[in-house]
Parts: C-alpha cells; structure tokens; sequence
C-alpha cells in the first residue's frame, strides 16, 4: 500500500470522527488517573487538522509538520506535545516526499518514538503512548498484513500493561493504584490507530 | 458546583478578556494568541526577565501575579492544561530585554515539554533561558525523589524572591541560582474537601463523600496520601504541619513564612482558624514566623481545601519577601 | 458543602484569634467579650471613630475593614447573627477619642435594634454617636420604600469614603452627612448559585436546583427576585446592570466605580467573565469606570453567586475613594 | 396563684427544655422566612439563664433583670434582643417584689408588648411576636383559668396570623409568599408559654 494525500485526508476524517466519538472515554480514562483533558486535547488537535485539511499541501512531509504544529498550537497538553514531537519527527523525514510506501512506517514509528522519549524524558516500559509505540514498531515491521499487525499491536500493548504500576506523567502518582487501569495515551493511541488503519 | 460562565470553549478568552480590561495598569495581552500576559509597564531595559505558565483556573496563580517585583509574563493553557510551546515561547520574547529570561514554573509533565520546547524555539532568537523548576509538594513524592514532585503554592514565594532578585538587576545566573535558593525552602501539603469542575470537561475532577476529606491531594484532584472521614480543623492543621516540619527542621532562632492558603471555596473565616494551630506549632518549635500570608494565593477555581507552605528563610530570602511588588491580587510596601 | 472548624460553637472566636494572630499590625481585640476587633494602632486623637457591626461569616466584612482610612472598630456577632449590643457599646467606646462616632451598618432588624440600645448605653458616659443606615440591595424593596432596603456589598465604599473622610479630620456632622451621601450613591444587586452552612445550623441556608439560579438573593439566602434555570454569564451581567441602571440612570461623562463581587466560592475567573459585560453596560451609558473593585470584598462563606455594586461618584467621593486606606484584605495608596 | 423565686426557676427549667426540643423546629421555621437561627438564640438564651439559675436572687425583679441580660450577651439577633427588652420592662416594674400575683400578669405583658414596639419600630398587626403578646395580654385580662387562657392565646394568635403576608423584620421580603406560613417569633413563643404554664 502506498500512502498519498488522499490517504492521508481519508485517514484524518476517521481519526477526527473516532476522536469526537471517543471524547467522553479518554476524559474518563484521564481523569481516573490524570487530568481528565485527554479526550478534549485529542478532539481539538484532530479537529484544528481538520478544518485545515483542505490546504495540506501534496508533501507529505510538509503536510505532516502543520499537522504538528496544529497539535502545539491548540494545546499545551502532554499527549499533544508528545504527538506533536513524533508527527514532527516523522515530518523531517518524509520532507519532499508526495508518497510513501507503507514499509516505511515501522522504522518511522520508531524515530518518533525515540524523539517522543527525549521530549518526555520517560523510559521505554513507563506504562505510556511510547509502549504502544513500541509495539506497534515492532508488530509491524515486516508483516504481511500492516494494518492487522498494527490493530493487534496496540491492543497487546494495553493488555501487557494493564497489570503494571504507572511510573511516568500525572498517573505515577496513582502508583500502585494504577494497576489494573488502562494509560489513557495508550487507551488513545489504539483509537488512533485503529481508526488510521480503519479496522 | 454550579458555574457562571458562557460557552465552555470561550471560558479562558473571556477570563482574559475580562482580567486585563479590569486591570489594564497591571496587565496586557501580547501576540498573537490571546493567551500570553505581560505587564503592562515593562520592566527596566536590561533586567532579567521572569516567566512563568500553566493552567488556567489557579487564580491569582499564574497570570495574576505579572507585576512589578514579581513575573514579566506569562503563557495560559485551557482550565488545567499546559499552554502550547508557541505561547510560552512568546512570554519569554516579552519578557527578554537582552538580560536573558529564567523560567520559572512547576513541575508538571505538560510544562516541562512545552517550556523545553519554546527554549528550542527562541535559542535561534537568541535569547538565553534558564530553568528553575518548583516541587513543592510533600505528598506527591516521597524525599528521596524530590525532583519528582509537583509544584503548588509554594511557587508564590519563588516568583516574590526571584521578582525582587531581579528588580535589584542581578544577572541571569543570580536570579537563577536565587529562585532555585527560594524554590529550595519551600515545602507544601493540601488538602481537599470538593472537587472543581473543569468548564469543558463539565464534570467535577473527583467524587468524594459529603463526610471525606483528601489529605495531600493534588491542585487537579491529583490523588493524596490518604483520604478518610472529615476531620476536625485542630486535626488537620495538625497533622499538615507534622508532615511539614519533618522535612523542613526548625530550631530555636529560625525565621519562617508560612502560607495558608484556599483552593477556592474555602473561606478566610476557615483559614484563620487553622491558622491558630500553624503559628502555635511554629512557636513550639522555636520559630519566629514572618509576614504570614493568609488567604487565596493558589486555587483550583472552587475547590474546596486548603495548603499550607512553610519557607524557611535566611536574611537574603527574608529581605527579598519583603521588598516592594503590586500586581491586582499582591502587593507588598 | 464542608467545612473546616472544630466545635461549630468555637466557630467566631477560633476565627478572630486566628485573624488577630495573623494580622497583629491591623487587628486587635477589646474588652472582655472577646466580639469587638479595634485597630492594632489606634486612629489620631480627635478624630472622629467609625465603628460598624454585624454578623460572621461575610469577611472582609465587616471585621476585615477595620483599618487605618478606614474603620475604628467593629463588633461581630456569631454567623450570620447580630452582635449583641454590649458588644455594639464596647466597639463604640474604643472608637471614641471625644469627637463622637458614626455607627454606619447595613440596614438589618436585629443590628438597628442593637445599636439603637448601644447608642442608649454609651449615651450615659457622653459619647456622642450618629447613625447612617447602609440599605443598597435593590432587589430587597422597590425605590419608594428603599428606607426598607437591607444593606450589602455595597457598603465597603461607605466604609472606604467615610473612613477617609474621618482621616481628614471632618467632625462627626461632617462624617455621618459624608457616610450618607457614599451610601445614597450606591446600588447592589446579587444572584446566588448555591447555599453555604452557618456552622451551628449545620444546614444550608436554603436549597436550590443543580440548574437553578436565584436573582437578587439576599446574602443571607433571603428570596430574591426570581429563581430559575442558571442563565450564561453574559445573561446574568446583562440583567443585573439593567436592573442597576434602573435605578441610577448615566449619561455621558459620569464617573462611577463597580464592584464586581463573589458570594465566596465563584472564583475571580467568573467575576472577570462577567466584567465584560459591566464594563461594556456602563461605557455604552457613556460613565467612565474609576477603580473597579474585583474580587471577594464581602462574602457567605462558601455561596457561589455574585453582587454588583454601582457607585455614581462626584469629585468629592472620588478623592476619598482614592485616598489611602489599609487593612490586612485591602489597601489603596 | 403567686409567683416566687422557686416558680420562677421551674419555669426557666421547662422553657429551657422547650428550647432545646424546639431547637430544629424553630430553626426551621426561621429558614422558611428569615436566617435560620432563632433555634440557636433561644436554645442558646435560655441555657445561659439556665446556668446562673442558682445564683438568681430571690427578687423577682432583678431576677428578671438578670435574665434580660443573659439575651443580651448572647445574642444579637432580633428576639433575643426583643426578649430581653420586654424582660427589662417587667423588671423594672418588679424590682424588689419578691411575689407577685398572677393577675399583676396580663398588664406586664401589655407593658412589654409596648417597649418592644420601641424597639422593634414596628406596628401591631404585622404577624410578629408582638401580635402573641397582644393576644396573650388581653386573653389572660380577667381571666379564670389564665394559664388555659394563655396556652389559647398563642395558638389564635398564630391561627388568626397565618394566612396574612408578614411586614416586619426578614420575613416581610418574603412578603405574599409568607401567606399561610407561620411566624417563626410567634412560633418561640408559643412553645415558650405553653413551657411557662406548663400546658
Ligand atoms: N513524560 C511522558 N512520556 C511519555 N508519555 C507520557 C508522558 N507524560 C504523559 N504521557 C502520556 O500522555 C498521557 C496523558 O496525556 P495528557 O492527558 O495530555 O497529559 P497531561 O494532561 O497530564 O498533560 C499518559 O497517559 C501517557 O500515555
Ligand atoms: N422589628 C420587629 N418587631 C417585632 N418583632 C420582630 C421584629 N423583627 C423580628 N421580629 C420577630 O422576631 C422573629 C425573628 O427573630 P430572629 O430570628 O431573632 O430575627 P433575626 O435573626 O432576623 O434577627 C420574627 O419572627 C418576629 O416575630
Ligand atoms: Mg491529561
Ligand atoms: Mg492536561
Ligand atoms: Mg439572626
Ligand atoms: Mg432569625
């Protein structure tokens, strides 16, 4: 599969939608163990790159990085940072480039995990969206069927953490309260996901 | 808890609105955003500049205490929400005159991404930054992972001594080292009653019964250390200024401010009588207490609850507490 | 909504020991009933004492305004409760240093009947005293039976002109005809959103609809002038300036002050929400806006709700507005 | 019958009882139309009389004094105050009388009702206490069995009031809404006289 404009704007209309239906779970899941912002950080980032959809230009790359800048703009929250940081990351890259082969997620994925991380300056196994990351790196590296992979990958990721204390953000403070619960960014990376690949 | 507000989205915007229309002597907006607050008179050319952000719903924390003596700016997010790396790169262009900025700001996850990130940003301006972080609060980590702590009221103290530092025209490594001195002393415990209720979110930030109370717990209805049945004003004092005094050592001879402060709802009849037991527990230790403040100086909007700082202070420290500063919500000399 | 106290009946006395331990350069205690705050240095021989009184639980008012510019001494009655006309005398007595004392008050039964009979004890040891009834809550009476008025937030304008007036050096005469003319030039309107508990009641004071409402409340929960769905901030100002401007009509090149006021739990983001719109109403009526007044100046503990205060002002109660004052909840100059 | 010092105390003890069963009653009934406290006044007033009952001297009249004061310093609200007003009549009148008939009564009251109304600066007629004490005065005038004519008084005055819109005091703002409710001063002092006569 190869990832275009078009794609790119189908994929932004079903992650905006999975956001505004999803608004009232991720602040619930949020507020169990934050802040309770994440549904709203997440439905006014995708909804700024929604109304905006029309003047992304063909560059993936470019278009990706007023992405990013759409997500610091309208919030200050850690998660639209965060998002903000690996879709920047992944901008960088892809500069230049009106198509890209879907092969070249994984390793993508796994840059923008990596920057998240410095941003953050959390470990990889916090109980985070870089968990998710991870796995998604890896489940989708190689595989024969990308979007399953991906699906499947963010849903392990919650299942292997849930049992986990949280040790990073606003949910370390649960500490042990915390296991048993879900990480909202996780909880919010496999919407995404899921609505990306539109599974 | 019941709200007078118009549309949710439109609450901080207006808020703004509002606060620099009420108070134009204090406070202006700059850029673009509508979401960064300078003082309306700048400070002298050449002065290090000052800048805090985070959440709104704090009031007077944060923008409130832009001001002569205090802060030169501030970046505002939504109720509870960092600002983005944009505004809080535009607070600190206000306020660098050429002396370099320190940022000056609590602990949350949020604000150190996005206050990192508008370094990144005006470096190529620039613009040198430095970085003192304020964790105050005792119950959000135990002392051996101080770093890890939150920031609350005991930021006040910090903005009053390092504002004061730099007015004096000390240089950037001066204010900073000052404001870390200042950060240092403080240590701060709350305790909540009611939750608030974030405009957009339209729910309160936690559930507790009509006979709990929360003892350590966070400005956003981060949990605390225990919550249990309400207690009695002597009790609460109390045990608030045990967990104080064991991580703050005092000895015949030592001078002390300490701040009792509302989350909001709380009123002053029920800070005074909480403040009975605070000075007879500093007395008994031997302290001499400072210019005790007394009132709403860190909210959660209407939250009901109260925190207590103690700043230990030396003869710098003290001396900066009680140089003159105005903004609306304080003004000293 | 909880509180923090000990024994409900421990409530005003924990309150003033706190107060006067907190703020020993403004407040002090009188006699031996230990419900009479004098201020910590005493005013100018000769000078003409202002001494008013009420019930707890409305801080700053009434003990919070005793203060240099301001008043001479205040007696204070349990929540929401009268003090007792001993009380009254005693605070008299203190104020007085031979040139008479102005009783000024809000215009409620039971402090009118115990002043009345103070007025009668203090008679007999030569004090004179002169009376002026503040009475500025429209929503208590109609104008023809405004005598009938109850006072409210807006009787901190007559506690700040008269009081600088006593500065000055006027005579009793010349006070009390000043105290009356800031008291006729004042205007309050209130809603409230939620009740608050007097501690020994332990009991909201009156109940109302999680989506209710109530315009023109009194500040003790008395009925206002209709109760319905919680309006939007800008409906609610919209509605109170109406109704102020009713009453004080404006015309090009006035100049008022407002207050904008919170009960006790609505946080200064709402107040400033709301300023807007007063801001807006009295520049369109073409009034130019001197001193606005934001924040907590005369309270119910923990109601949410708000009171607007529109003060019409001449050259005269400009310049006393202005003139310095200071008290531990608010200083001018 | 002849009131005496001891008369005098095994009334306080019944009305001080009254006070405290009445207290959630009477706060109540002032909720309704005013603040709340007249509860706590009279609970509060009469546990002060209460306690320096052993010290009342037998004079009636100072006695009443004593008792007149004990409102004053406990309460400001506007009963206690017109309490101890109507007490400070009685016992100006009573002042070295260490008995007193029962017949010398109804005037006293006639009396207190008056000084009150100083006070108060209210007119008759305006469904406050001093419509009972109006009642009470002229039901008692010349009667047999007066402390049946009493306990009947304070229950008409109440019936008679009830539907008429109050006018004096916190409850006049509640103007034709107080239609049908009873008057919380005139409420304290039925309870109060019926404890008195022990009815
Ligand atoms: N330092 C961090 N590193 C990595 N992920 C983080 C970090 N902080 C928070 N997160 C992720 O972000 C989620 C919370 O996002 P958000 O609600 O925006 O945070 P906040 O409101 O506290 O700023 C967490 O569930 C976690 O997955
Ligand atoms: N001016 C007045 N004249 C006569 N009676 C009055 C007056 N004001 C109040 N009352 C009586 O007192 C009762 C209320 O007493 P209280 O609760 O002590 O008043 P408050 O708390 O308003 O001072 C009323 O029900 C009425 O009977
Ligand atoms: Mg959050
Ligand atoms: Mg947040
Ligand atoms: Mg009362
Ligand atoms: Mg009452």
């Amino acid at each position: 599969m190869t990832i275009t404009h078009d794609v790119l704007l189908a994929a932004i209309d079903r992650i905006t939608a999975a956001m505004q239906r999803d608004f009232d779970r991720l602040n619930a899941a949020d507020g169990a163990l934050g802040d309770g912002d994440l549904g709203v950080t997440m439905s006014r980032g995708m909804r700024a790159i929604s109304d905006m959809k029309e003047d992304l230009p063909d560059d993936i790359g470019t278009a990706l990085f007023q992405c990013a800048q759409a997500f610091t703009k309208t919030s200050g929250s850690s998660y639209g940072t965060l998002m903000a940081t690996g879709l920047m990351s992944a901008a960088k890259t892809l500069r230049g480039q009106k198509a890209i082969e879907a092969s070249a997620i994984p390793e993508l994925i796994a840059a923008a995990r990596d920057k998240m991380q410095e941003r953050g300056k959390a470990e990889l196994g916090g109980k985070t969206v870089l968990d998710s990351l991870d796995y998604l790196a890896s489940a989708m590296a190689g595989a024969d069927d990308m979007a399953a992979a991906a699906a499947q990958a963010v849903d392990t990721a919650l299942d292997d953490f849930r049992d986990k204390p949280a040790t990073v953000g606003r949910a370390r403070i649960f500490g042990e309260k915390s296991i048993g619960m879900d990480d909202p960014g996780m909880l919010a990376m496999q919407s995404v996901v899921k609505a990306a690949v539109d599974l | 808890m019941k709200k007078i507000l118009n549309k949710p989205e439109d609450y901080v915007d207006e808020m703004l609105a509002g606060m620099t229309a009420a108070h134009p002597e204090h406070y202006k907006l700059y850029g673009d955003s509508g979401k960064v607050v300078v003082r309306a008179k700048a400070g002298k050319g050449g002065k290090v500049g000052i800048v805090t952000g985070g959440g709104s719903g704090h009031l007077p924390v944060f923008t409130g205490y832009v001001g002569e003596g205090l802060l030169d700016g501030c970046a505002i997010g939504d109720v509870f929400s960092s600002p983005s790396a944009e505004q809080m790169a535009d607070a600190i262009r206000a306020a660098d005159s050429g002396a370099g900025v320190l940022r000056l700001y609590g602990n949350y996850g949020g604000d150190v991404m996005n206050f990192d990130m508008a370094g990144e940003l005006v470096e190529f301006e620039d613009i040198t930054c430095s970085t003192v972080l304020l964790a105050d609060d005792v119950a959000s980590a135990p002392p051996d992972e101080a770093q890890k702590r939150r920031g609350v009221a005991g930021m006040i103290y910090a903005f009053k001594m390092a504002g004061a530092a730099a007015e004096e025209g000390r240089d950037l490594d001066a204010v900073t080292a000052l404001a870390q001195k200042a950060a240092d002393a403080c240590r701060s415990i709350g305790a909540a009653l009611s939750p608030c209720t974030v405009p957009q979110a339209g729910k309160p930030t936690f559930e507790i019964a009509e006979d709990e109370m929360e003892m350590g717990m966070g400005i956003h209805g981060e949990p605390g250390v225990w919550r249990g049945k309400l207690q009695t004003a002597d009790q609460i004092a109390g045990e608030m200024m045990d967990r104080l005094l064991a991580e703050v050592p005092l000895t015949g001879g030592d001078r002390v401010s300490v701040l009792v402060n509302s989350l909001g709802a709380t009123p002053p009849e029920e800070l005074y009588i909480l403040y009975r037991i605070v000075k007879t527990r500093l007395e008994d230790a031997g302290a001499t207490i400072v210019m005790p403040l007394i009132g709403r100086y860190a909210t959660s909007m209407e939250m009901a609850g109260v925190s207590f700082t103690l700043c230990k202070l030396d003869a710098e420290l003290e001396t900066l507490l009680k140089a003159p500063c105005d903004c609306a919500f304080w003004s000293v000399g």
